[in-house]
């Protein structure tokens, strides 16, 4: 084997692994109102980062009033009119994105940290641990997830962080069955076989074989997931639980607004769209991943 | 002598009847006994349900046995504690039937081949350089090439893949290649192929077989020694030679008119013609 | 089969306990202080210890949890400390009204949902396609109480076609109580007149409710049955010559409603949780307003009825959805 | 006129990277009583070739380019759906490769049988034993009748009872008969079997085998058998066409074609597969020929 050994070996290039990339961008890109999702989204983050050195009354979002300026209709000078308050609509708005989407993304990547550890646990082991593990999580997709939040948000007192802590707490669940119904799947799949043939670990089999092939349907469901978190943000703080102004936020703005319906309907309707804008815009984009991502799904 | 088989059982619990009842168990083996020669072919022949994949798994230890051992040179690997057992396992070596899922689609040729000298670093002792060389030599031993070093799996075709099966199985070394029907699911142009890699790499490594095959003409073509399975139970072993040509079971019998002969000449329909 | 309902059954049982204790343990840690509450703000420390007494917060843990869940069995299940009102016959007066509301946006998800799903897949990448599935997009993503408050701009206030919100008017008389669904005991007792007014004020919430499902069960038909559509033994129908029309409503339709029908099930859990955001919108005096009001005061009692029921509920939804699928699945029903 | 004509059948397929065309012009007569095999690897284009026939190609993705298929004179290519959907199951009868997915697993096995009699006998009443002025009745009667008789045919021991049970309640073999007798139901004149054994055990394999030659023999009808094993080809095929790449690169009589092989692809075919009698180091595979040489 000596001539042989003197072969040259490749670079490591990573063409074939940009070509998946490229195939999956192609596919990505066939639906177009996955494409519309994406730029929806990335505008939106783009505003979030970008809404206090852009928005014309920054100091609306601190608690400034202007009550000589109360309930203005939309104009070129408050594009979505001014409140009860005198604030301007637009500014307490854009400002409030942060809240949605910061809380949206904190509430997903805890449920996912600790759904996958949990149910990839359970789906591995198996037996007792299984068992254990499951009841709990049954138990608690068995509570309506909307009211064990406000009940949680509620006694743990007003705050984005409780309120993050709240939601994350009734969304966990949704991923430890997902992932361990994918583990289970995968488990008994031949490469799996294979590797334990080998004489792979746990740790090895999880992280190296299993784990890699289930993130699809993961990623999937947290784009899909991070629209409806800043739907139960928002739905949190229209009930009156969570942030408590003068922080903006979409669900107290709108919820602040419903007194003064039908008169003053656009100090409603502009949250309210921001609302809808935003988890149309994840769902959009959650629909289009799976297309590419999940190609038994693709319909 | 390499592996032996002795008096294996395995029973798999019944299935939930009523609130607190179980059904009768099923036994998938039952009394199995054989033995591999070390250097040779052992052909396991049997239909679907016929127990062989059980079987299978209880040598691999993947599935224990309800009764009876499994003995790979000399020693019961049941009774192996898992760190002796892991230790084993780079002994003994697994091809799977299905070259499109036996492969994890996340990783490189490189990555899968180099996997076993991975996990088996203390036997092998292999750095990150030396390893990569050797899964070089692996491709080229098995008819790949250096270039499809960092390709996935998607991109070979069925018959390449099982190649880069055997090249994993073959990275530590092993002594017993377990062969779980490696060429059903491929065309038998590629199957010829396949099948005469094999032939090649047992001479020029000194391997040993254990290979499980519902086509009798494929465990003709690679065995020495051939078992026939039934329901759980071995109907009949022997030599190749005698059990083709002179078998004394009725089950085997039946198997060996059953297959379809590529020589119309030899068609039970066409008497009349 | 009877024995599959009966250790269900048991499951349930044990669910529900479990569920009880996690209830009340989390109720009595989190922080919170429902006697300050309902004493107010001036209230003596004498009040507040008598108070405390009252709804049993001397006693230990434990012994309270035993005292809750014996009480429970018997009908007791606490006094709201806001309406000092038994919390058991509080449900038992809000559950039909939250019940009516959830079944009707249920009706009409399920009854518009599984057809236009079922279309949709036939004539998939055509126009009605693309304008479903922008809409059933829209649909998941539009916020219950925002769309509740944009219903009501549009055809109470400007239209003034429905009312407002509210269940019944006050100066109106209700039909004598059967099934305690206003509609239904319209019906029955013929009373067209209360019937009219009764499906006007049902309308919006129904609809505010059933967007969502709607659009999710008819995302779920489509998909199903797409996949369905493709399965081989589709192609035999085909290939022996069965009518189109035959395939799709018998074959494939019984196939494809085996997962819808899970989905269905989970959604009657999500419509339940989701009055809280409802019957705030439309002022429906449903378990959603009781709920919420117990949760901004900080009365655990009424919320951890309400959850229960709820809960109750969706167990019961479920053994039905896994019965169901006995009837759709033959394999589930011999196994 | 033959039972099945085809001429110059050219189909190409629409995909991701483009359109390619899959058939290059395939020329096939299959008679009365004749069992043809057609026999290719993976990606030769041997089932599209049996689609076609049934028209059971959807176009778009798949376009026909040029040829013709007649059947009993008539050209399946240019008839309207309604035409052909009385064709299919009456005339034409196909059966496929897995048993297991191609039954409907929510219905009893006769719900299935007696829709595709009812089929059949709407077309044509004499397959049900009616003339055509019969009641609805008489014919959901006489449908469930020639549904048991059919299963009775293709050797399914308590036909009357077993028609009301699911399909997994059968085992793999019994269920491939299911489908026999649901593709001969409508006693149709043409038989497109697309890999009927592959799935089966190599004993069942046989019993099938026997199956479809005794129900040539009693009816005389004419078989397209679609498979990739040349001993199943061998063995009851009186004849055969090898085909590789969407073309018939040879055909002819099975006696002719697989003991006088004239291409050398079909010889290459013949020497990769292990019989009982191969030795050591026969079997050669497609080593040293390149897809040129067959085009």
């Amino acid at each position: 084997m000596t001539a042989e050994s003197q072969i040259v070996i490749p670079a490591r290039d990573r063409s074939s692994r940009r070509e998946n990339w490229g195939r999956a961008f192609y596919r990505f890109r066939q639906s177009w109102l996955s494409v519309v999702g994406l730029a929806i989204v990335l505008a939106l983050i783009v505003l979030a980062v970008a809404a206090p050195y852009i928005v014309p009354h920054p100091e609306h979002a601190l608690g400034v009033t202007n009550t000589a300026a109360r309930f203005q209709p939309p104009s070129a000078a408050a594009w979505f009119g001014t409140n009860e308050l005198g604030q301007d609509i637009f500014s307490l708005v854009l400002i409030g994105s942060q809240v949605s989407l910061f809380s949206g993304l904190a509430v997903v990547v805890i449920a996912i940290v600790v759904g996958t550890t949990i149910g990839a646990i359970a789906g591995y082991f198996g037996g007792w641990i299984d068992e254990v593990l499951m009841r709990i999580t049954d138990l608690l997709l068995t509570i309506p997830s909307l009211i064990l939040a406000m009940a949680v948000a509620a006694a743990l007192g007003t705050g984005v962080f409780n309120m993050i802590v709240a939601i994350a707490i009734t969304w966990w669940p949704a991923y430890a069955r997902l992932v361990r119904g994918e583990v289970i799947g995968k488990k008994e799949e031949q490469f799996v076989v294979a590797a334990h043939a080998l004489g792979a670990g746990w740790v090895r089999i999880l992280s190296r074989h299993i784990l890699p092939n289930i993130v699809s349907p993961i990623v999937v469901k947290a784009s899909l997931d991070m629209g409806f978190a800043i739907l139960t943000v928002a739905s949190l703080g229209f009930v009156g639980i969570g942030v408590k102004p003068p922080t903006p936020e979409w669900g107290t703005l709108l919820s602040g607004a419903r007194s003064y319906m039908p008169d003053y309907w656009w100090t409603a309707v502009a949250p309210g769209m921001a609302i809808f804008l935003a988890v149309f815009a994840f769902n959009l984009l959650g629909d289009g991943l799976r297309d590419v991502l999940d190609p038994k799904a693709r319909r | 002598m390499t592996l032996e088989i002795r008096n294996v059982s395995k029973v798999f619990p019944g299935q939930r009847k009523g609130m607190f009842g179980r059904g009768d168990g099923f036994k998938a083996l039952d009394d199995v006994s054989l033995s591999v020669r070390k250097g040779q072919s052992f052909g396991l022949v049997g239909e679907s349900g016929s127990g062989k994949t059980t079987l299978t798994r209880c040598i691999l230890r993947l599935e224990s046995v309800s009764a009876g051992s499994v003995l790979f040179d000399g020693e019961d690997i049941h009774a192996l504690s898992a760190q002796a057992m892991r230790r084993l396992r780079a002994r003994m070596q697994i091809v799977f039937q299905d070259p499109y899922a036996s492969l994890n689609p996340r990783m490189t040729v490189h990555d899968i081949v180099a996997e076993p000298m991975v996990i088996h670093q203390d036997t092998v002792g292999f750095g990150a350089r030396q390893r990569t060389d050797r899964v070089v030599e692996l491709l080229l031993q098995v008819g790949l090439r250096s270039e499809h070093l960092f390709r996935y799996p998607h991109e070979f075709s069925g018959g390449q893949r099982q190649r880069i099966g055997i090249a994993r199985a073959l990275a530590v070394g092993p002594e017993l290649l377990i062969l779980d029907e490696p060429t059903s699911a491929l065309d038998v142009s590629v199957q010829a192929e396949v099948l005469n890699l094999l032939h090649r790499l047992q001479e020029e490594l000194g391997l040993t077989y254990f290979f499980i095959s519902h086509d009798l003409g494929v465990v003709r073509y690679i065995c020495d020694d051939v078992a026939v399975i039934y329901r759980g139970q071995i109907v009949e072993q022997g030599p190749c030679e005698s059990i083709f040509d002179a078998p004394q079971n009725d089950y085997t019998r039946i198997l060996l008119e059953a297959m379809p002969d590529p020589d119309p000449e030899r068609s039970p329909f066409r008497t009349g013609e | 089969m009877v024995s599959f309902i009966l250790r269900r059954l048991l499951l349930m049982i044990a669910t529900l306990i479990g569920l009880t204790l996690l209830l009340f343990v989390v109720a009595r840690i989190l922080p919170g202080d429902p006697v300050g509450l309902a004493a107010g703000p001036n209230a003596t420390a004498a009040t507040i210890a008598q108070l405390r007494e009252q709804f049993g917060f001397d006693q230990p843990l434990p012994m309270q949890y035993w005292t809750y869940l014996t009480g429970l069995l018997q009908g007791d299940w606490g006094t709201s400390v806001f309406t000092r009102r038994p919390v058991f016959s509080d449900i038992l007066a809000y559950l039909p009204a939250t019940l009516e509301l959830v079944f009707a946006a249920l009706f009409l998800a399920i009854v518009i949902g599984i057809p236009l799903g079922l279309l949709t897949a036939v004539y998939r990448n055509g126009v009605l396609d693309y304008a479903t599935r922008t809409l059933a997009l829209g649909g998941i993503a539009m916020p219950r109480f925002f769309l509740g408050l944009l219903l009501q701009l549009a055809f109470a206030a400007w239209l003034g076609w429905l009312p407002l919100a509210g269940r019944f008017p006050f100066i109106e008389i209700p039909p004598e109580t059967v099934t305690g669904f206003y509609t239904v005991d319209a019906l029955i007792a013929g009373d067209m007149y209360a019937f009219r007014i009764a499906a006007a004020h049902l309308a919006l919430p129904a609809i505010a409710m059933a967007l969502s499902p709607l659009a999710t069960i008819m995302r779920m038909m489509r998909a199903s049955t797409i996949e369905i559509l493709q399965q081989d033994y589709v192609m035999t129908e085909r290939a022996l010559g069965l009518s189109n029309r035959l395939i799709l409503f018998k074959y494939v339709l019984k196939n494809a409603m085996t997962s819808t029908l899970t989905v269905i099930g989970l959604y009657v859990s999500w419509l339940l949780g989701g009055t809280v955001l409802v019957e705030t919108v439309f002022d429906w005096p449903g378990l959603g307003l009781y709920a919420t009001q117990a949760i901004l005061t900080q009365d655990f009692m009424p919320v951890i009825g309400v959850t229960l029921v709820i809960a109750i509920i969706y167990l019961l939804t479920m053994l039905v959805v896994d019965v169901l699928y006995g009837v759709f699945n033959p394999k589930v029903r011999y196994a | 006129m033959a039972l099945l004509d085809i001429t110059d059948l050219q189909l190409s397929m629409k995909s991701y990277e483009g359109e390619t065309q899959i058939l290059h012009g395939i020329n096939l007569k299959i008679e009365r009583g004749e069992i043809w095999g057609m026999v290719g690897e993976t990606g030769s284009g041997k089932s599209l070739t049996g689609l076609s026939v049934s028209r059971l190609i959807s176009t778009p993705p798949g376009r026909y380019l040029a040829g013709s298929i007649q059947f009993q004179g008539k050209d399946l290519l240019k008839t309207s759906d309604r035409e052909m959907r009385a064709l299919r199951g009456r005339h034409i009868g196909m059966i496929f490769q897995d048993p297991t997915t191609n039954l409907n697993p929510v219905f009893r096995i006769g719900t299935q049988l007696v829709d595709v009699a009812l089929h059949a006998g709407r077309t044509d009443p004499s397959v049900l034993g009616l003339s055509a002025g019969a009641s609805r009745r008489d014919f959901k009667a006489a449908a469930r009748k020639t549904a048991i008789e059919a299963l009775e045919s293709v050797g399914i021991p308590d036909a009357a009872s077993r028609i009301d049970d699911y399909p997994h309640q059968f085992s793999g073999g019994m269920r491939q008969r299911v489908l026999i007798a649901m593709a001969m139901i409508g006693k149709p004149d043409l038989l497109i079997a697309d890999e009927p054994t592959t799935a089966l055990d190599v004993s069942v394999q046989a019993q099938i085998l026997r199956l479809i030659h005794e129900l040539v023999a009693e009816r005389n009808i004419g078989v397209l058998l679609i498979t990739h094993n040349l001993g199943v080809v061998a063995q009851i095929c009186s004849h055969v066409a090898v085909m590789y790449r969407g073309r018939i690169l040879e055909a002819g009589p099975v006696l002719d074609v697989l003991k006088r092989p004239s291409h050398a692809y079909t010889q290459a075919l013949l020497e990769s597969v292990p019989t009982v009698h191969t030795r050591r180091g026969e079997l050669r595979g497609l080593s040293g020929l390149s897809p040129e040489m067959f085009v």
